[in-house]
């Protein structure tokens, strides 16, 4: 351990969306709240990046930023987003509206909410692919056909006359991402798609969004709380922990060899079905982490986990851990593997 | 076989919606409670796990049926008649912070109930309190805290303060621990655990996390469209389930290993059907896929099988 | 403190206003230069000037005296309407509320029925059987806001009802009483505090409007809405009859609007700053 | 009431069924009402219904007219402030608004009066002919565009707010069709029950503009009846008005079931 390696990763040349050391803070009166500390990572053609971390860790305020979906001010944003090489952040809002929807393309927690109650699903899928490329009204109609049917949507022509309530959240769900497909984006951000829904539709859900990243390449980013999703879906995982990346790997590596003590923490926390060791209930007890996640604030100057770590020292809490590699591909950030 | 605490026998509860339809929210359910013991209870929402839930800590009353605490029928009897009962089943809600009284403190939160049972002398309540709040791991400067100054996490304790403190026999946990982050919710669910083992309570744990369930229960009842259809041992369900309901359950549970051999048991199709209009034969049968002509027209009976396993599928 | 007051800003506007009036009905005998039905206490129909600031009227009396003496008035009528209002609505809104037998539908039907209802309508109606006189007009006014403060509490009690903390109250075995009284209540008062601001300023105006019509207080009672009336007659001669009672009713009740907003701002956290 | 012979007053008091129980001359009066018969006015021994419906069209202008200006001023302007919420332009407006929802109709209306004709000499203080009805329309709608300016405001923050708005938002829709499609629709429907609840509390405000401006409506007539105790004429007036207001508030409804597709497919 501590060994530096060269980060040569054949994926990072073709990342079609990258955010370099991005930053987003809230200011409100004197206060001044960072949601987002100096986070950098990417995503390639055809790859799943999940970015996991517990409430308030900044996770779905990342999101939001790369799609500039955040208000400003109060949200104050920095750093460099990277779409195909162009630098998108602070673009004329005309500009990024011609990139949202069309490169990239959001998919939300709540599919109840997220669609317009009013407006008829036919309305709301023809109007993004209307927006941005210059067809008809009937050609829209026959894409959103199209569109209802790559989402698995039986008889599309009545679902096109409905309103939303008229759907179940699993099928709400599905319109969303036929939505968010409906402009063939080269990158979906998807923020907790599954979390509103039960277990047996997130399992449809999710294997509908693993499609969709194999069959049309779209680098996918996933945003979840759950490590169960992120170890059968997600290829690459950025672990956040309080506005910051902790750790960053492969899916497999991560979990097979988590190196961040928050990360360690996180996975021997979860309940497994597959671990489940014969007896009774009072010895199954779960690993805890002590203590309680913080909230946003003023950026710490040391490593944020520290109140928490078994392993804190006054290096962890007065200076800032930088990123190491200690595998390829394997990024941390924590003073135990710094050199 | 220890006796049972609660014997829970048929339960119905229908309700009218806003349109006048009835939604057969629990459709007979009966089960018996051990002490000590914990009964997981599974399934997806609408399944009528949350109505069960209200019906068996008496803030609904069931249409039919019977809830026997020590063989007397609690289910439909008076408020006045109910008081002492209370002490004896607790509740602990899913959304934490809003199931304390906002404007009551936390310490507050917790002489309540020892003060409106009066389970303790007047000038001992405080201590009594304190005590409570070091048995759940609150920091006792937190009794003058209101809670939305506190984290969900101090506020699950809190209810769970609030809830020992009548020192109960049971206590239904309905999603108690589903809206805590995954390094709180280890906490609670290691304290919820500790508790039983100190107290010798029993619970009826309630979610939709198979995992959960697995780690936390003895029993496992597995709900679907208001009835139980597979019920037994946690391990024995958990490793071997006979219900295809309960199959898929598990197989749509994510598993926090990247590496291991994926089953490729497809899950189920489609969604839950309505409780308005539930399908014919068995409710299950427009999902399953091993559903014959049968399902659609016989309703399938719980029935024991082997090792004390009780599965309601015509070929189980 | 510049930043507190730019964002308070209205609040403390209105809130200056309400100290200065009150004060004013407070020692309005001490403020007035002479009794408010004193007459000829200068030249008939004088317009304002140094000694009479709001002028006088056809009968020679101190507008300014008037006007002071009628904020006592005032400040009698929104009370009075207000405890009876607020007082009646907040119990039939409560316990409509918290019932859930037939007693909720019957009280509903019944405060939907009148709340279709424009209060100043019922006002007029109740004033026209039981008199014109200003201790009716404020009954009256009271009586009219019943169901608007029933069905403000009636909508606030069945949230609060509906939220888990109530369902925990009863599991631990609170009895109807106490989970009204230590659930409920205090659960609701912030709701109450803020439309009970603003129905000050409904009835104050409602009642002003019935002496306007002649069927609250009657003359010489120098309540504003009798003395705007009284002014109409000199309209184009002695215009200064009707601007200063006038400009009385329309800032006091602006003050109970302003601080009615700054509290239902601060009390509703949508309406918060939210990120 | 010189001129009145006793066969006349005993005919009155049969037909008003006085010198019995309170509830025969309650029922007696609803049996009559039924039937279209509220009775004889006191003052003028005309017939009630007939009285009455002769000043409806008078108070039907005003009030349509009223509620056209409030509209034609409070929508645009509670927009404008939603749109820019939080700005200078929105704490313009809605001062504005607080001092119009403060400001009395007939303090309004007197000051109007005092004031307009001297610039504009051909709107008439009072009396008859088309432009009479611009002062008292005018105060009515001022005062109640300053109602509905807030309460669209409050609406349209609230949809804004709503998560479509952002998935909107992220699929790339122009600002304009974002406000006018999805927010605007949504809000319109909560704007309609706005409008509902205020014309309630609009009839009575136009008793009080009626009375300011001689306007010989419905209202006039009330409070003179109220001052004289001419109660038949008092009875009717309240049954027509609640009449009006359910006819109103019922034909708001069938447009909110129609607008509404969640009410209408639900």
């Amino acid at each position: 351990m501590g060994q530096v390696f060269e980060t040569h990763n054949v994926a990072a040349h073709d990342q079609v969306l990258k955010a370099v050391d991005l930053s987003v803070s809230f200011q409100s009166g004197n206060s001044n709240a960072v949601a987002v500390d100096h986070v950098s990572f990417g995503v390639a053609r055809g790859e799943m990046l999940a970015l996991v971390g517990e409430s308030g860790c900044g996770k779905s305020t990342a999101a939001l930023a790369l799609l500039g979906l955040l208000r400003s001010p109060p949200a104050r944003v920095e750093g460099r987003i990277l779409l195909a090489g162009r630098s998108i952040l602070g673009l004329p809002p005309a500009d990024l509206q011609q990139i949202r929807g069309k490169s990239i393309a959001m998919i939300f927690q709540q599919p109840m909410t997220s669609l317009n109650p009013v407006l008829t699903i036919e309305r709301q899928l023809t109007e993004s692919t209307m927006a941005h490329e210059s067809i008809t009204r009937s050609e829209a109609i026959s894409r959103a056909r199209d569109a209802l049917e790559l989402v698995g949507i039986s008889s599309p022509e009545t679902r096109l006359r409905q309103y939303p309530h008229q759907l179940s959240g699993g099928m709400r769900q599905r319109v969303m991402i036929a939505m968010a497909m409906a402009c063939r984006p080269s990158v979906l951000v998807a923020d907790e798609p599954t979390t509103a829904l039960d277990v047996t539709m997130q399992a449809q859900i999710l294997s509908l969004i693993k499609g969709l990243k194999r069959d049309f390449g779209v680098a996918t980013i996933l945003i979840t709380h759950d490590l169960g999703v992120v170890a059968e879906n997600a290829d690459r995982v950025a672990v956040m922990y309080a506005g910051r990346i902790v750790e960053q790997a492969g899916t497999s590596e991560l979990f097979r060899a988590p190196a961040h003590p928050y990360t360690r923490g996180l996975i021997a926390a979860v309940p497994r079905l597959d671990g489940v060791p014969i007896g009774s209930a009072q010895t199954r007890r779960l690993q805890e982490i002590p203590g309680s996640v913080p909230q946003a604030g003023p950026s710490v100057p040391g490593c944020p986990f520290a109140p928490r770590c078994p392993l804190a020292s006054d290096r962890c809490r007065s200076m800032r851990p930088m990123e190491v590699a200690i595998a390829p591909e394997h990024l941390v950030s924590c003073w135990e593997y710094a050199a | 076989m220890t006796q049972a605490v609660l014997e829970v026998r048929g339960i119905v509860k229908h309700f009218q919606t806003r349109g006048g339809a009835i939604a057969r929210a629990v459709n007979g359910v009966s089960f018996d409670l051990a002490k000590g013991e914990t009964l997981g209870l599974i399934g997806e929402s609408g399944c009528g796990k949350s109505t069960l839930a209200r019906v068996l800590a008496r803030l609904d009353t069931p249409d039919t049926g019977e809830v026997l605490l020590d063989g007397n029928d609690i289910g439909r009897i008076g408020n006045r008649a109910m008081k002492p009962i209370r002490r004896r089943i607790q509740m602990i809600f899913q959304d934490a912070v809003s199931s304390l009284n906002p404007r009551a403190t936390a310490g507050a939160a917790v002489a309540e109930p020892l003060k409106l049972h009066r389970v303790v002398p007047r000038n001992k309540v405080k201590d009594r309190v304190a005590e409570l709040f070091e048995a759940v791991g609150l920091p006792v400067g937190l009794m003058s805290r209101y809670p939305h100054e506190m984290s969900g996490g101090q506020c699950q304790r809190l209810s769970i303060a609030r809830a020992i403190s009548l020192d109960p026999d049971i206590i239904i946990a309905d999603e108690a621990v589903s809206a805590l982050d995954v390094s709180i919710k280890a906490q609670v669910i290691n304290l919820l655990m500790d508790v039983q083992t100190r107290l010798g309570l029993s619970y009826v744990f309630i979610t939709h996390d198979m995992a959960l369930v697995g780690v936390l229960s003895h029993r496992i009842a597995v709900m679907y469209l208001g009835r139980f259809v597979e019920v037994g041992d946690a391990d024995a369900i958990i490793r071997r389930p006979m219900h295809p309901y309960s199959q898929a359950l598990i197989a749509a549970s994510p598993i926090p290993d990247p590496d291991r051999p994926r089953t490729q048991a497809l899950p189920i199709k489609g969604e839950l059907p309505s409780p308005i209009k539930p399908p014919s034969g068995c409710t299950f049968h427009p999902r399953c896929p091993l559903a014959q002509a049968r399902c659609k027209s016989e309703v399938p009976e719980l029935r024991t099988t082997g090792e004390a396993r009780q599965v309601a599928c015509h070929f189980a | 403190m510049a930043k507190f007051l730019s964002r308070y800003f209205n609040a403390v506007f209105g809130l200056s206003i309400l100290v200065v009036i009150g004060l004013v009905a407070l020692f309005a005998p001490h403020i007035a230069p002479y009794e408010a039905d004193r007459i000829f206490a200068g030249p008939r129909l004088s317009p304002p000037s140094a000694a009479y600031p709001f002028g006088t009227d056809a009968l020679g009396r101190d507008m300014f005296s008037r006007v002071v003496h009628g904020a006592r008035l005032t400040a009698y009528v929104g009370t009075i309407a207000l405890v009876i209002g607020l007082g009646a609505g907040a119990v039939v809104g409560l316990a409509a509320g918290y019932s859930r037998t037939w007693l909720r539908g019957f009280l509903m039907r019944v405060i939907d029925l009148l709340y279709s209802f424009p209060g100043l309508l019922i006002a007029l109606a109740l004033v026209a059987f039981i008199g014109p006189s200003l201790e009716n007009a404020m009954i009256a006014v009271g009586i009219s806001t019943i169901p608007f403060f029933a069905r403000v509490t009636y909508s606030v009690v069945i949230v609060e009802r509906a939220k888990p903390y109530f369902d925990s109250g009863r599991v631990i075995g609170a009895g109807s009483l106490r989970l009204m009284v230590f659930y409920l209540l205090p659960n609701v008062l912030p709701a109450l505090i803020v439309v009970g601001s603003l129905g000050f300023s409904t009835a104050i105006l409602a009642a002003a409007g019935l002496s306007f019509l002649g069927l609250g207080a009657q003359p010489p009672a120098p309540e504003w809405g009798a003395l705007l009336a009284d002014g109409r007659s000199y309209m184009t001669n002695a215009p200064w009859l009707m601007i200063f009672p006038g400009l009385s009713i329309f800032l006091v009740v602006l003050a109970f609007n302003l601080v009615g907003d700054a509290m239902s701002e601060h009390f509703d956290p949508r309406q918060r700053w939210k990120r | 009431m010189e001129g009145v012979t006793p066969e006349q007053i005993e005919e009155m008091r049969r037909q008003l069924g006085l010198g019995q129980p309170a509830w025969v001359q309650s029922a007696l009066y609803v049996w009559h009402a039924i039937q279209g018969d509220f009775g004889h006015t006191i003052v003028g021994r005309e017939p009630v219904l007939g009285f009455l419906l002769s000043r409806l069209p008078a108070t039907l202008a005003l009030t349509a007219s009223g509620l056209g200006i409030a509209i034609a001023i409070g929508l645009p302007l509670g927009f404008l402030a939603a749109y820019n919420r939080g700005r200078w332009i929105d704490n313009t407006l809605m001062f504005i608004s607080v001092l119009g929802i403060s400001m009395p109709s007939f303090w309004l209306g007197l000051m109007l009066l005092l004031t307009v004709p001297v610039y504009l000499d051909f709107i008439p203080v009072a009396g008859e002919g088309p432009a009479s009805i611009i002062l008292p329309a005018l105060t009515l709608g001022l005062v109640y565009s300053a109602v509905i300016a807030r309460m669209t405001r409050s609406a349209m923050i609230e949809v804004l707010s709503e998560d479509f708005i952002r998935t909107a938002r992220a699929k790339g829709l122009r600002e304009t069709i974002v406000m006018s499609r999805h927010a605007f629709k949504p809000a319109s429907i909560s704007i309609v029950t706005v409008i509902g609840l205020i014309f309630g509390s609009m009839m009575g405000g136009q008793v009080i503009v009626e009375n300011v401006f001689s306007w010989n409506g419905l209202g006039r007539v009330a409070v003179l009846a109220m001052q004289q105790r001419d109660y038949p004429t008092i009875q009717g007036f309240i049954i027509l008005f609640a009449a009006i207001i359910v006819t109103v508030s019922v034909i708001l409804d069938m447009i909110y079931l129609w607008i509404d597709p969640r009410v209408r497919t639900g």
